[in-house]
């Protein structure tokens, strides 16, 4: 019982990380997908510092009066992985954007019908 | 000097000149930007290939931080050879990408695609040469960002491309991040990030969690190398795409992935065949077949030929992961024959088609009639590609093919023999759909004239590659035979 | 010139002809000229290469090294040179009756029609001279690939679906079981060569080899055995000069040669000799009887030639079934029968096309009379295919007649009767309707007395040669036969001939 | 068989040059060419095989025989200039060049070579008789003959390993071609059906090469002697009801044709000279008679003048002595009462006179009743004196041929053969001839093969092969169907697994995960 407290940042992962997959299959709207998305990223931030944390450390900040840090590596990775999901999320927005204006919706039911591989190309609406 | 840092600057050289090309303001000097920046990358490919082709393998610490601390390239005789191929695939698409993008992307845009072009094969070289894990996931994103927005610059000619990025990035997202939590499990146990490290550390480590990571690192690269229930975002990639850029990500993005396993099965993990306990022999020759049927069944059916020709690819990468299930030194040799000779194969096809869509502004099937009589070079090649990929003798693809099925045969996998023998009569089937549609009279009479000059150079140089690794295929076998054997032999 | 000299000349000749056509497409004369050179020069060659042949000097040559094992390899013996000699013999016939038919029926493409025709000899001839079956898979593959632009030439509707159905059947038969009967040999006997006395002796089961035997039987598509023979009489679309080389000169003829050369070197012939073969008996034999009555029933003259073509293929594969010296020796003189004959019927066929414009024989009744000459060849071209005496058919059927009754199979001697009597059952009506009958005496729709056929164009002088050389062929042959088995007998281990 | 065919050019067959001159005349367009080419055929084929001292390649018999030939060659020729058939003569020529060919071929396999050269050509004179019946007529004959032929290839064969069953292809082979009763129906057609030319051309050789074979093969065969005598017998009785004078002769071969074979199942040398005598005889009056019987059908059934002295000596020459049909009949007589069957040469006498009443007398009698207004070419005169001449020669100087031809001259085959003739010549010249009562076409039934049932039979065949057609058909649309239902199921479950919206992607990752999970745990 004692290490399931430990254990409650993996708890914590686990939950996001559905919570984001979840998002991302069930819901229509792209923005709301790429929200699901954040959050499944968020959960594999959170899952590296917790792996970096040790007991009874200090965050690896250098500050005089300290000598034990935690583990300085996870969070270093985490510092790109945030840069990563933030492009990335950057992009998405980006494309919701422009799919808005050439298609007129960025709801996944209207949008499938709209983009069939069968149907003959058409250039984009330009504003 | 150069020779020296010739194995950061293959990726720091497309790298930097990205935003330096973003900058410019003509799109023709951009253009020829990226093909020096390309042709000069290629040349550091080839220097580092000539480095290790006696089986040397180069360290290259950055920053002189000394493995296991700072991040290391090691480049291998299987490194180098890949960064060849990528840079090698870039130059010949440089050559035609100015020309092929006139029509579709407005000139004041082109230099932005040219950056995302240099940045996407930055990524990948960068994938391929880096030594350390964590690494690799920076360059997959950098490859994959840059490749979402390459997709998207389709958009002039067909807006499907923007859904068809958005797809790819949703998708392309979640499959890195699984990657990283893989590599979060072997940082765990491990407490390295170094590959070679990780190698020797892994058999000390506690089973459940090195299991638990290599299954999430084997679909993260799964769904990147596009393996049959994750291959959602390929042919739509690949269809929508600026004709040149299809060309590109053809012959690159998915064999960067098909590299990862090799590189994870034997290099990271030591045991070849299988990535922790992910066994490729039970798992990858059930996959590569469904993708061998499915890719060739689907492809009979599709209404355009880039279309077709991506889910060619899908069934000629099932042919690979087959190749790689089979394992041994002579499996991975098959693989690697079949990686490069269907890079040459499809990047010719997909080049030839970039040159039909140029003139004809549609690949759709039933627009390619007449075809025959108003572009007799281009769709010479076309049929020169097609029969490669049904794997008739002379050409690459027959050597390709036949090693697989020599090795299945050996091994008495009869089920592998039956599907990669029965799929290259649904190969047939859909290479004589182009035959077909490109000889039918055409309705109105279009005018003559053939694949713009600028194609020539590539579409004959993959061409005559085609046919030249068909006759003489002794040089792809060694190298192929000696990497495999470098892989197998000695992992560090 | 050395024998390897001889040999690459042999398959470069027609490929160097091909270059120069398709430059020289322009003007059609020059274009013909240099077609009839290269079919000059490669008659030269191959006969200096016969002559000059000796068993023991002939060295392999290697030219490329696709897989470890899998070499392209040039060997000149007996049997290849035999077929060489047929090939390069008829070319120049046949091109010479190409030139009068396509430009007689005003054909589109007909550069292309030449350089294809050029390439498919020069794969006929790397067919021949193959030392290893590797070679021999290459260059078949190379002659269905280049025969299919000939089979599409008109490019109409019909000719693109007879030809997708000519092209399936036989990139499926070869990449299928051809394939897999060739891997399997390569790992059951370690090597592909060709080697006198065969290399599976002894390494794989009889109940294999049967099974190997069929495999191969099917996987040669171009030998056309039943069931597995629909694409012939879909390559009926094409234009009668490419039916002349289809089905008599190159693409049938390499099928069973193959069959031959595979019989012989590979399994070695005491080996399907020693039952191996009974099974393909059956189906040969059945095949042989059930194509020459599915012939009988063909109202259009070509598909009733390409289903007697099946037959007489069919004969070759019995040969091969039976497997002994002489009933291989019988196989090689049918090759080389066989394509003397069935070519002056399709050159009769082609002619009676352009005279006429008439291409059912229920609408040829009465037209021997503007056509004499060439009924009369036609006549001589259908009593070889039967197979009787003064003509060269006659040679095959008696030997492997002989060699039936030596293994005491005494039904398949029944067969072979019967067949010669079917044979004439659907070859002779066309002859006897063409001259005998009067015009619309059966005809359903005959033309009115008065109109003797709109443009009957008289037969061009190049329609009309070829026709009556190879049936003169037919008579030559019947006499030189004995001295072609004297040529291949060594080979085959034929003792004293009958 | 190969030795057969050791033809190098120095020893060909004796009848080269008729070949040579058969294939000419039929290329060339003006029949006075062709004919031209023939006589300088025939002669020079003469002067090859007799006067150049070439070694006497033919037994003294044989050599008549082949002189009889050419005879027979010639007087086609002349007759052939007045009825316009270019076929026929060409035809003609290469069927006796190679009649010769095979009277001098010493092993089974020439023989059967030209034998069936023999049966091609006569089977295209038969067609150019111009009527559809001709041409049904001619396949039949040439089907007929190369079944004939194909069982003399697999006796052949067999008999290389010393089979008994040889034997009996061979002499079944030999039957067939020599018109025995159970096959003879093709005979009775083709002559019938031929052209007046052809006809001439036709009744010599086919016939004479296979008795001669079947004399050298199977003399002394018992069960050939009754074959022989039922053949006379049976065929000589059409003869009496039969009004068409063609098919009438064709009746009167078959039944000396019997005669032939009973002398052949005899076999003592005496017997075999003596059906040697008879098919030398038969070739020139039987060619005598169908002369006469075409130039009169020629006219449209009204003789001309100047033919019936013609048609008389033809009648003559059938049976009385001193000329060309008697020797050999009385030679097979005296050897038959030899052989002590007195009886049987009672038989084959009265099978003489009666064909010599029917074949000669009658029509004689009947048809030249009101002579018709133009008179015989000189040509056909010539045709006509060239044969009568032939058979007064073989009459009398038989004897230079054979030893036994002497008795020709003995008193009791005279006596017996004189009371038959005049018996014959009674009823025939009397009113009594009224009770047989002719008709066209008399007992047509006893033709048997039909040539109809020939061809039907080997057409037969075609019905089986349509059969097989649509089972291939229904086999491939089957086949094809179910490929296409295949075809669809694969393409179906693919695009399941391919189309969907982004979230199905996510699934789909999220369910490899679990089974890639599953599979390491497992």
């Amino acid at each position: 019982m004692s290490d399931l407290v430990g254990l409650f940042p993996y708890w914590a992962v686990i939950i996001l990380m559905m919570t984001g997959l979840y998002i991302v299959i069930a819901q229509g709207n792209l923005v709301k997908k790429l929200i699901g998305l954040g959050i499944f990223q968020v959960s594999v931030f959170v899952l590296y510092i917790a792996i970096g944390v040790v007991d009874g450390a200090t965050p690896p900040i250098l500050s005089p009066g300290f000598n034990s840090y935690s583990n300085p590596l996870p969070s270093v990775l985490i510092l790109t992985a945030i840069v990563v999901g933030v492009a990335t999320l950057a992009v998405g927005l980006a494309l919701a954007v422009r799919i808005r204006e050439s298609f007129g919706t960025i709801e996944e039911e209207d949008l499938l019908p709209l983009t069939v591989p069968e149907l003959p190309p058409e250039p984009e609406a330009r504003p | 000097m150069i020779a020296q840092h010739a194995a950061v600057l293959v990726v720091v050289l497309p790298l930097l000149c990205a935003p330096l090309v973003a900058l410019l303001r003509d799109a023709r000097i951009a253009g020829a930007a990226v093909l020096i920046i390309a042709a000069l990358d290629a040349a550091l490919a080839t220097l580092l290939l000539c480095q290790t082709l006696d089986g040397t393998v180069i360290s290259y610490a950055l920053g002189n931080w000394a493995p296991p601390i700072g991040i290391e390239y090691r480049i291998d005789l299987l490194a180098a050879a890949m960064a060849c191929l990528l840079s090698y695939a870039a130059t010949l698409v440089a050559l035609f990408l100015p020309v092929s993008l006139r029509g579709t992307i407005a000139p004041g845009d082109q230099p932005r695609l040219f950056a995302a072009f240099l940045l996407c094969l930055a990524g990948l070289v960068g994938i391929v040469v880096t030594g350390d894990i964590f690494n690799v996931f920076v360059f997959l994103e950098i490859s994959s960002l840059s490749t979402y927005v390459l997709i998207a610059m389709g958009a002039g000619a067909d807006r499907r491309a923007l859904t068809a990025a958005f797809d790819y990035l949703v998708l392309g997202a979640t499959g890195a991040t699984f990657f990283v939590i893989g590599i979060a499990f072997l940082y765990v146990v491990t407490g390295t990030l170094n590959m070679a490290d990780l190698g020797e550390r892994m058999a000390t480590a506690p089973k459940r969690a090195v299991i638990v990571g290599s299954s999430f690192i084997f679909v993260g690269i799964a769904l990147k190398a596009a393996m049959l229930p994750l291959h959602r975002w390929m042919p739509n990639a690949y269809a929508y795409a600026p004709a040149g850029i299809g060309t590109f990500l053809a012959m690159t993005a998915t064999k960067v992935s098909i590299y990862l396993l090799i590189r994870m099965s034997d290099f990271v993990f030591d045991t070849p065949g299988e990535i922790g306990r992910v066994n490729f022999a039970a798992l990858l020759p059930p996959i590569g077949l469904a993708m061998l049927v499915a890719g060739s069944v689907i492809a009979v059916t599709t209404k355009d030929l880039r279309r077709l020709l991506a889910y060619s690819s899908i069934a000629n990468l099932g042919l690979m992961l087959v190749a790689l299930g089979l394992g041994g030194i002579a499996g991975i040799a098959a693989a690697l024959v079949n990686l490069f000779n269907h890079a040459i194969i499809k990047g010719g096809m997909f080049a030839t088609t970039a040159a039909v869509l140029h003139r004809r502004g549609t690949t759709r099937m039933d627009a390619l009639a007449g075809l025959s009589r108003d572009m007799p070079v281009a769709f010479g090649f076309l049929v020169l590609g097609g029969l490669a990929l049904i794997g008739v003798p002379l050409t690459a693809g027959f050597v390709s093919k036949l090693l697989v099925v020599k090795l299945a045969f050996e091994q008495a996998n009869w089920l592998v023999v039956g599907g990669v023998m029965l799929t290259s009569l649904i190969t047939v089937a859909y290479v004589w759909r182009i035959v077909e549609a490109g000889m039918a009279a055409p309705a109105k009479t279009a005018p003559r004239h053939d694949l713009h000059p600028a194609f020539l150079l590539p579409v004959g140089l993959l061409g005559a590659a085609t046919i030249g690794l068909g006759i003489w295929s002794e040089p792809m076998l060694t190298l192929a035979g000696r990497i495999a054997a470098q892989m197998i032999g000695g992992a560090p | 010139m050395s024998p390897h000299d001889l040999m690459l000349t042999a398959i470069l000749l027609p490929l160097a002809t091909a270059l120069l056509i398709a430059l020289t497409g322009r003007s059609p004369n020059i274009r013909e000229a240099v077609t009839l050179a290269g079919a000059a020069g490669l008659a030269v060659t191959v006969y200096e290469l016969i002559a000059g042949f000796d068993a023991a000097t002939a060295q392999p040559l290697v030219i490329a090294e696709i897989l470890p094992g899998f070499a392209l390899m040039l060997r000149a013996e007996p049997i290849g040179l035999v077929f060489a000699g047929v090939a390069a013999g008829l070319w120049g016939l046949n091109s010479l009756y190409s030139i009068g038919y396509m430009r007689a029926e005003h054909a589109p493409r007909q550069t292309r029609f030449y350089a294809c025709f050029a390439l498919a000899l020069s794969a006929a001839m790397a067919i021949a001279m193959a030392g290893t079956l590797a070679t021999l898979f290459v260059a078949y593959e190379v002659l269905t690939l280049v025969t299919y632009p000939l089979v599409v030439h008109w490019q109409t509707e019909g000719a693109i679906a007879g030809a997708r159905r000519y092209l399936a059947y036989l990139l499926a038969t070869s990449l299928v079981p051809f394939l897999g009967a060739i891997l399997w040999t390569w790992i059951a006997a370690g090597t592909l060569d060709f080697t006198p006395g065969g290399i599976l002796d002894g390494k794989l089961g009889d109940g294999l080899l049967t099974v190997l035997l069929l495999l191969f039987a099917y996987g040669v598509g171009k030998a056309a055995l039943m069931p597995l023979h629909g694409w012939l009489p879909a390559a009926m679309v094409a234009p009668t000069p490419v039916s002349a080389l289809l089905h008599a000169v190159a693409v049938v003829k390499a099928g069973v040669f193959t069959l031959l050369k595979i019989a012989v070197y590979i399994f070695g012939i005491d080996v399907i000799g020693r039952g191996v073969g009974d099974v393909l008996i059956v189906i040969a034999a059945a095949s042989v009887i059930a194509a020459s009555v599915i012939a009988m029933t063909k109202d259009d003259l070509k598909a009733r030639l390409a289903y007697s073509t099946v037959a007489q293929l069919a004969m070759v594969t019995l040969a091969v079934a039976i497997g002994s010296p002489l009933a291989i020796g019988a196989g090689i003189l049918q090759l080389v029968m066989h394509a003397w004959g069935k070519i002056t019927l399709f050159f009769g066929a082609g002619a009676i096309q352009i005279a006429t414009h008439k291409k059912k024989l229920s609408e040829i009744s009465g037209i021997g009379v503007k056509l004499p000459l060439l009924m009369a060849s036609f006549l001589v071209g259908s009593l070889s295919v039967a197979g009787l005496p003064p003509f060269g058919g006659m040679w095959p059927k008696f030997l492997l007649l002989e060699a039936a009754s030596a293994r005491d199979l005494y039904l398949l001697v029944g067969c072979l009767g019967l067949s010669t009597l079917l044979t004439l059952g659907y070859l002779v009506p066309i002859f006897v309707t063409a001259v005998f009958r009067k015009p619309g005496e059966d005809d359903p729709h005959a033309l009115p007395e008065g109109d003797h056929g709109h443009g009957d164009g008289p037969l061009p002088l190049l329609a009309l040669i070829p026709p009556v050389v190879t049936a003169a062929g037919c008579v030559v042959l019947f006499v030189a036969a004995p001295a072609i088995l004297r040529f291949v007998a060594p080979a085959i281990g034929l003792g004293a001939l009958p | 068989m190969t030795e057969a065919l050791a033809l190098d050019l120095a020893q060909l067959p004796p009848g080269w040059p008729l070949l040579l001159a058969g294939l000419l005349a039929g290329l060339c367009r003006l029949p006075i060419a062709a004919r031209n080419i023939g006589y300088l055929g025939m002669l020079a084929s003469l002067w090859l095989m007799f006067m150049t001292g070439a070694p006497a390649v033919l037994q003294p018999l044989d050599a008549a025989l082949a002189i009889a030939f050419h005879l027979v060659a010639g007087a086609g020729l002349m007759f052939a200039a007045a009825h316009e058939d270019r076929m026929a003569v060409a035809a003609g020529l290469v069927a006796t060049g190679a009649a010769c060919a095979a009277l001098a071929s010493r092993s089974l396999g020439g023989l059967m070579i030209w034998t069936e050269v023999i049966a091609i050509a006569s089977a295209l004179i038969v067609m150019a008789g111009g009527t559809p019946a001709a041409v049904r007529a001619g396949l039949a004959y040439l089907l007929l003959q190369v079944l004939a032929g194909v069982l003399l290839l697999i006796g052949i064969a067999l008999d290389s390993n010393g089979t008994v069953t040889a034997g009996a292809f061979v002499l079944l082979a030999l039957l067939i071609k020599a018109a025995a009763p159970p096959v003879h129906g093709w005979l009775i057609h083709a002559y019938a059906a031929a052209s007046p030319t052809g006809s001439l051309f036709l009744s010599a050789f086919a016939t004479k090469v296979a008795v001669i074979a079947l004399a050298r093969l199977f003399p002394g065969e018992p069960a050939l002697i009754w074959l022989g005598l039922f053949m006379a017998v049976m065929a000589v009785i059409p003869t009496l009801f039969e009004s068409d004078w063609r098919r009438l002769l064709t009746w009167a071969v078959v039944s000396q044709l019997g005669v032939m074979i009973a002398g052949i199942g005899l076999g003592t040398p005496e017997a075999l000279d003596g059906v040697r005598l008879l098919a030398i005889g038969h070739v020139i009056y039987a060619t005598l008679l169908f002369l006469v019987a075409g130039a009169l059908e020629a006219r449209g059934g009204k003789a001309p003048a100047g033919l019936r002295p013609f048609a008389l000596l033809a009648a003559l020459t059938i049976g009385l002595p001193g000329l060309a049909g008697y020797l050999g009949k009385a030679v097979i007589g005296e050897a038959l009462i030899h052989a002590g069957l007195g009886w049987a040469d009672i038989v084959i006498v009265i099978v003489g006179a009666v064909v010599f009443a029917t074949a000669g007398l009658r029509p004689l009698i009947e048809k030249f009743g009101t002579p018709g207004d133009d008179r015989i070419t000189s040509r056909e005169g010539a045709a006509a004196l060239l044969l009568t001449l032939a058979g007064l020669a073989l009459g009398s100087f038989g004897g230079a041929l054979s030893p036994h031809a002497e008795i020709a001259f003995h008193a009791t085959p005279l006596i017996v053969q004189g009371i038959a003739l005049a018996v014959a010549a009674l009823v025939m010249l009397t009113p009594l001839r009224r009770i047989f009562r002719q008709r066209p076409g008399a007992f047509a039934a006893l033709a048997v093969p039909l040539p109809s049932w020939v061809i039907a039979a080997v057409d037969g065949f075609g019905r089986l092969g349509a059969l097989l057609d649509r089972i291939g058909e229904t086999a491939g649309g089957f086949l094809g169907g179910g490929g296409r239902l295949v075809g669809q199921a694969a393409v179906g479950l693919a695009r399941y697994v391919s189309v969907g919206g982004v979230g199905d992607g996510v699934l789909w990752t999220l369910t490899v995960l679990t089974i890639v999970l599953i599979v390491s745990f497992g």
